[in-house]
């Protein structure tokens, strides 16, 4: 296993981490902090696997997608927060509402 | 590096109504005046490109072409989705303009958001590369949520954050596929994929990942859940455009990927049926939810769960017989736009009027908004697929697909949905004529959210009547290939 | 669609279509002016018939079509021929004249926009589906139809109507349904679905028969929710909550006849009659009709709502039409299209009548009915002829279609058919005579259930005169069946294009 | 109160089925050819007329600038959905200590200065827009958490220009090539450096007023 596979493969460990707190977990900062822990291992595998070229620097392609995707994921994050904020405001809990309840 | 000339409409359909965005966010107080004045050009130049599209256009933004640079694509499935938004997409934002007309505080938050999703839906459906897509993707959830957010109610937030939790996860799941298919490939455009493309056991893991992805974001069943609350509670003009336009985006995607990526490579009947069943079960479900519902807009938000389920048989059938499953599939999410957005501008008006929208005590409202109710039912009959309208034609041909593919169930559903959605409307429409007293405190609503409803709902009539124009922009280009 | 002739099948829609758009959008209160669109727009269309109904007896020549290609191979397409102008003749006719009573009928009572507005698009409908060239349009105007009688039917926003309504929906819709669902199969095997004289399946592969057969079942079924074929018919009898003017243009001509109608043209212009029978699904299709006439006739007896009588008279009486058609002989298929024409005249009387009573003397009941004969005369008098058709009594038009159905059973082998035909007659008898009697020479009660006084007159003039000239229609087409002009005559040109 | 999490089956089958979706993941990528130049050599051989020197900064601006453009859409639409949801966190009126007071005096210069630093070396090294813009919203959010204030004159139209000034210099630069070059973005060569350098310079900016925005959790000056 060359080094790129081993950290690819370490991004998808944290993908898959990052799912499983998404699922388990209620309280909504977890979930939105699980989401950025599954967005870092996507970039991961992004990057680690650009390391791949036979000679020559890296291919810069991935690298350029992944300032485009954190820059994503930090307006989303951004986003998330601010309405975490607004549901704890107004529900007093930092949890989704049961749907089942409207 | 000048290419040789193309047409600029295509990107002016991304930038119009982005340069929207940007000044009515900075010139607020002209924001509605802007936003409709963006929306007139942009149906505009949609049409025009209708009009002058003979053949599928490719356009290498600043002239590197792919693999290096970005290609958008106008081909009859992009055309008829970029009208689809079009036209809906002027509804809404000549209803916005009655809604938020005494909502000042909304209006100026509504329009630039709008604007920004309605340039995110151009790019997307003219999108030819898996990594643009994902922007586009991205942006159009991240608008769609803090439109959906912009009631304020609990319900509201409640439904926003569910819906923004679950459209970042399927951008995620999405992006690991496209991570997966470009370092295998070497390339994110669709059409080189589509070449170099082999079947391995890369590829179907991006096929699992980008499909699942998707279909969290197009509410498919049993991933509907987030869509009812989300598309509830969000003010009506947003109702509107979530119902008709956006969960139709990341169905689009999943059926380009499909046609061009991953269909040629065979991944199996098992991938089709199992896209097929969970089609089916929204159908059903969806529909006996809807049927359950004692809140008008949450009835219409789980027709919206069923009228998607529709859009997935199109997977087992199009195996079976080739594209005119397809062609009965776009039909029918089109004609779907059109209904629901309808659909949910009476909705709007007669929550509006009355201040709530208990179903029971609806009889105290439609009575006295002939016009909301006319557009209610006329929307309702392409729903139920019912002549004449738009709703029936994509039915007509989705029957066709499936008695020729010789596949029973499917019939069996398709006309058990027609039969619920019957019956899940007429129990709205129903109430127009029960005797009721008049109420007292009502809200004047403002004609023009009438009419736009009202007309948006004759639009559907008129799919059922103009029907082979429609047909043949769809097959610019031969989206859907040829059958097998 | 280069001739100006081509737009005519158009203005024969326009002329109801258009009328009953303005009227829902005219405010309750302008009588006048919804008057005028209302009989202006009959009269034209009236106008339109005569001169295509001159047209086809000087030049039959000449084709009137329109036609708007849908998909490929599926076209919108609504076209003139004897059949449809035996259905559109009727149906003009009848709306001039239930259009007259349905003014005085309503007279002050709320909503009339919206009421006239759909009794409107049902005419269109109607007319629609009579002009259809091809099953796709018709089944366009059948659904059409559907939803534009819905609200008539709930028009009057009680529970009873709304729980009407529903089984009236649910019984359409799934009718529908099944019609869809026979016709897309259809169109899966033949490519076309344009209306043919003789029928244009005959040509499929003997293995596709067995499809075949199970195409008829349904496209027969989903016609015969409308049609009121036992066990399909249970909407009908609950639809009389409706207003008398709805419940005798459209529950005793066009809803029900829509359904014959279809049925008609499935088993001459689809299939072809000769290749039903040899299919084998002629025999039970009239096996179904008998079954129906009946069973119609002995529900009917028990009844003591006056329009529920009739209603399942309705039934009853429609099924005569299915098993003209359904024998498979020139001679009983004229007796069953006459009898559309027929049936149409002898029932819109009756309601007309049943109306009249509701409406000046608050009589529903038949056992309120006693001796009314000696107050409302000149109704009296319709209703007897229209019961003495029903009957089948000469020289009402009732005796021309036993007469045309009876020979055609002889001719076509199927003896048993004149015994349904003999036993139907006498439990029309046994319902309609007892009715007269009481009418005629029962005591009248002190004072009626709900009397208005109209002056010298028996009733409103809108409300007596429409009646008399159905009744007398009835009288005189049986009278003058020999004419030239006569439904009868009609019949025989239809049956020549079919048979030969 | 804190929210309860799934329940303890739920959570194990979860586990087991992340599990697998991993293992069969890894196996994927273990499967994936171990040398690939994905399009490396394409970058290297346009590398000439592209404007700037660094690869990556040449796909972000001018390969992929159209994603790029986008992605600063996204960034902006963000900002207007935190505006839309509440107004800012209302400042406190505490006073930072002696040492919160100076560090910013000290350390903004610096961080500007960076900031521009970096945005140049853009050209031809690791850096660019977003490396600058992110650490002028540093800057930017420092000064916040020391007690500095926006101005008021500085809240209004002022801001909201700033703030789409990278996307809206990107679409005007974007548009205006379309005579010279006939096709969307498409940099006449000899200005393209000069073109990418204008952008970069108003995104930067803008991303760092943006970060800036967005950490006020809600728009300045506004009432609910």
């Amino acid at each position: 296993m060359s080094v790129a596979v081993l950290y690819a493969v370490t991004g998808l460990g944290l993908f898959s981490l990052g799912l499983y707190a998404l699922i388990v977990r209620a309280h909504l900062l977890r979930k939105i902090l699980a989401l950025n822990i599954m967005g870092s291992g996507v970039f991961l595998v992004l990057t680690a696997l650009a390391r791949r070229a036979p000679d020559g620097p890296p291919d810069p392609v991935p690298h350029a997608m992944v300032i485009t995707g954190i820059v994503v994921a930090v307006a989303a994050t951004a986003l998330a927060l601010v309405l975490l904020r607004r549901v704890v405001e107004t529900t007093g809990q930092p949890r989704l509402p049961d749907p089942d309840s409207e | 590096m000048a290419a040789e000339h193309v047409s600029l409409l295509p990107v002016l359909l991304i930038f119009l109504p982005l340069i929207g965005a940007l000044l009515s966010f900075v010139f607020r107080r002209r924001a509605a005046g802007l936003g409709i004045a963006t929306a007139v050009a942009v149906f505009v130049i949609a049409i025009a490109l209708a009009f002058s599209l003979t053949r599928p256009q490719r356009y290498p933004v600043g002239g590197w072409g792919a693999p290096l640079g970005i290609d958008l694509v106008v081909d009859g499935l992009s055309l008829i989705m970029l009208l689809m938004s079009a036209t809906v997409g002027l509804g809404v934002s000549l209803y916005a303009g009655g809604y938020f007309h005494a909502r000042p505080q909304l209006a100026r938050a509504f329009w630039p958001l709008w604007l920004g999703l309605w340039t995110a839906l151009n790019g997307l459906f003219l999108a030819a590369d898996i990594f643009n897509l994902y922007v586009t993707l991205e942006l159009l959830g991240l608008s769609a949520v803090a439109l959906a957010a912009l009631g304020g109610s609990a319900a509201a937030l409640g439904g926003a954050m569910r819906y923004l939790l679950v459209s970042l996860l399927g951008s995620l799941l999405y992006l690991l596929g496209v991570a997966l298919l470009y370092h295998a490939f070497g390339s994110v455009d669709i059409a080189l994929l589509g070449e170099r493309a082999s079947a391995q056991p890369v590829t179907l893991a991006a096929l699992v990942l980008m499909t699942v992805g998707l279909i969290l974001k197009t509410a498919l069943f049993p991933f509907h859940f987030w869509l009812p609350p989300a598309h509830a509670s969000a003010s009506s003009p947003v109702s509107a455009l979530l119902s008709a336009l956006v969960v139709k985006a990341s169905f689009y995607i999943l059926l380009r990927l499909w046609l061009e990526i991953f269909e040629p490579l065979n991944p199996g009947r098992g991938v089709t049926e199992l896209l097929g069943l969970l089609g089916a079960l929204a159908v059903l479900w969806g529909s006996l939810q809807a049927l359950r519902q004692t809140r008008l807009k949450l009835l219409i938000a789980y027709s919206t769960v069923a009228q998607l389920g529709y859009l997935f048989l199109g997977f087992p059938l199009a195996a079976a017989v080739g594209p005119a499953a397809w062609q009965a599939v776009i039909y029918l999410a089109l004609s779907h736009a059109l209904a629901k957005a309808a659909l949910f501008m009476a909705a709007g008006n007669i929550v509006l009027f009355g201040g709530h929208d208990r179903i029971a005590d609806l009889d105290r409202v439609v009575q006295r908004l002939p016009l909301s109710l006319a557009a209610f039912a006329i929307a309702g009959i392409s729903l139920m697929g019912l002549p004449p309208s738009g709703g029936f034609i994509g039915k007509w041909l989705l029957l066709e697909a499936a008695i020729e593919a010789g596949q029973w169930w499917w019939v069996v559903i398709i006309l058990i949905g027609g039969m619920l959605a019957a019956a899940y409307l007429f129990k709205v429409i129903g109430f127009a004529f029960t005797r009721a007293p008049v109420s007292h405190e009502a809200n004047a609503v403002p004609p023009v959210m009438e009419w736009t409803a009202l007309v948006l709902a004759v639009g559907t009539v008129l799919l059922g009547l103009w029907v082979s124009p429609l047909l043949a922009w769809l097959a610019t280009g031969n989206p859907f290939g040829v059958g097998p | 669609m280069n001739h100006w002739y081509d737009w005519v099948p158009l203005m024969l829609l326009g002329s109801s279509l258009l009328p009953g758009l303005v009227i829902f959008a005219l405010p309750e209160r302008s009588v006048r002016l919804r008057t005028v669109l209302n009989l202006s727009g009959a009269v034209v269309k009236l106008l339109l018939v005569g001169w295509i109904l001159r047209h086809i007896y000087f030049d039959y020549a000449v084709l009137f079509e329109t036609r708007l290609t849908l998909i490929p191979q599926l076209d919108l397409a609504l076209r003139i021929d004897p059949l449809a102008m035996l259905f559109v003749t009727l149906s003009s006719v009848l709306w001039l004249l239930t259009t007259i009573y349905a003014i005085g009928y309503l007279e002050g009572a709320p909503h009339r926009s919206r009421f006239f507005g759909f009794f409107s698009l049902c005419v269109t409908a109607t007319v629609g589906v009579a002009l259809a060239a091809n099953l796709f349009t018709f089944l366009l105007f059948y659904e059409l139809l559907t939803l534009s009688t819905y609200p008539l039917v709930v028009h009057r926003g009680s529970d009873k109507a709304r729980r009407a309504g529903q089984s009236y929906l649910i019984y359409t819709i799934v009718g529908g349904v099944l019609l869809l669902l026979g016709t897309v199969w259809l169109y899966t095997l033949t490519g076309s679905l344009e209306f043919t004289p003789r029928g244009f399946v005959a040509d499929l592969e003997q293995r596709h028969h067995p499809a075949l057969i199970l195409i008829f079942i349904l496209l027969i079924a989903g016609l015969g929710v409308k049609a009121a074929l036992v066990p399909l018919h249970g909407w009908l009898p609950q639809a009389m909550v409706a207003a008398a003017p709805v419940s005798a243009l459209l529950h005793a001509v066009a809803v029900v006849k829509a359904g014959a109608f279809g049925i008609v043209r499935v088993v001459y212009e689809v299939f072809g009659v000769q290749f039903a029978a040899s299919l084998g699904v002629a025999v039970p299709l009239a096996i179904v009709a008998a079954i129906t006439i009946i069973y119609g006739s002995i529900r009917a007896l028990y009844q003591d709502d006056l329009k529920r009588r009739l209603a399942f008279s309705t039934v009853s009486q429609v099924s005569y039409i299915v098993i003209g058609v359904a024998l498979a002989g020139p001679v009983a298929a004229i007796g069953g299209i006459v009898h559309l024409v027929h049936q149409g005249l002898m029932k819109i009387t009756l309601f007309f009548c049943a109306g009249n009573l509701a409406e000046t003397l608050g009589i529903h009941k038949i056992s309120e009915m006693s001796g009314v004969g000696r107050r409302m005369p000149w109704t009296m008098a319709a209703f007897t002829i229209g019961a003495f058709g029903m009957i089948g009594l000469p020289p009402v038009a009732g005796f021309i279609s036993k007469w045309y159905l009876s020979l055609g059973a002889i001719e076509a082998g199927q003896d048993w058919v004149i015994g349904v035909l003999v036993i139907s007659s006498l439990l029309n008898a046994a319902y309609f005579l007892p009715v007269l009697y009481t009418a005629w020479f029962g005591t009248p009660p002190e004072r009626w259930p709900q009397a208005r006084d109209f002056g010298r007159r028996e009733t409103a003039r809108a409300l007596l005169f429409p009646t008399l000239v159905t009744g007398a229609s009835a009288l005189l087409v049986g009278i003058l069946a020999a004419t030239p002009f006569s439904p009868l005559a009609w019949a025989k040109l239809i049956i020549e294009r079919e048979f030969y | 109160m804190t929210p309860r999490g799934a329940a303890p089956w739920l959570r194990f089958s979860v586990a087991l089925l992340l599990v697998g979706m991993f293992a069969a993941l890894a196996w994927v990528l273990l499967g994936l050819p171990p040398r690939s130049a994905g399009l490396q050599p394409q970058v290297a051989a346009q590398m000439a007329v592209s404007g700037v020197d660094h690869p990556v900064t040449a796909v972000l601006l001018n390969f992929r600038g159209y994603d790029t453009l986008l992605e600063m859409a996204v960034l902006l639409l963000a900002c207007l959905g935190v505006w839309s949801l509440s107004p800012a966190v209302p400042p406190t009126d505490e006073t930072p200590g002696a040492m919160l007071a100076a560090l910013p005096r000290q350390l903004v210069p610096l961080m500007v200065l960076m900031a521009g630093y970096l945005l140049w070396r853009g050209a031809t090294g690791p850096g660019g827009a977003f490396q600058a813009g992110a650490v002028l919203g540093a800057a930017g959010v420092l000064l916040l958490l020391t007690g500095w204030r926006l101005p008021v004159r500085w809240q209004g139209w002022r801001l909201r220009l700033l703030l789409i000034a990278g996307v809206g210099m990107f679409v005007l630069v974007a548009l205006a090539v379309v005579p010279a070059s006939g096709v969307l973005l498409g940099y006449p060569l000899p200005v393209a450096g000069t073109l990418i350098l204008l952008i970069e310079a108003l995104a930067g900016l803008s991303i760092g007023v943006t970060l800036m925005a967005l950490f006020l959790g809600g728009e300045p000056g506004a009432s609910r």
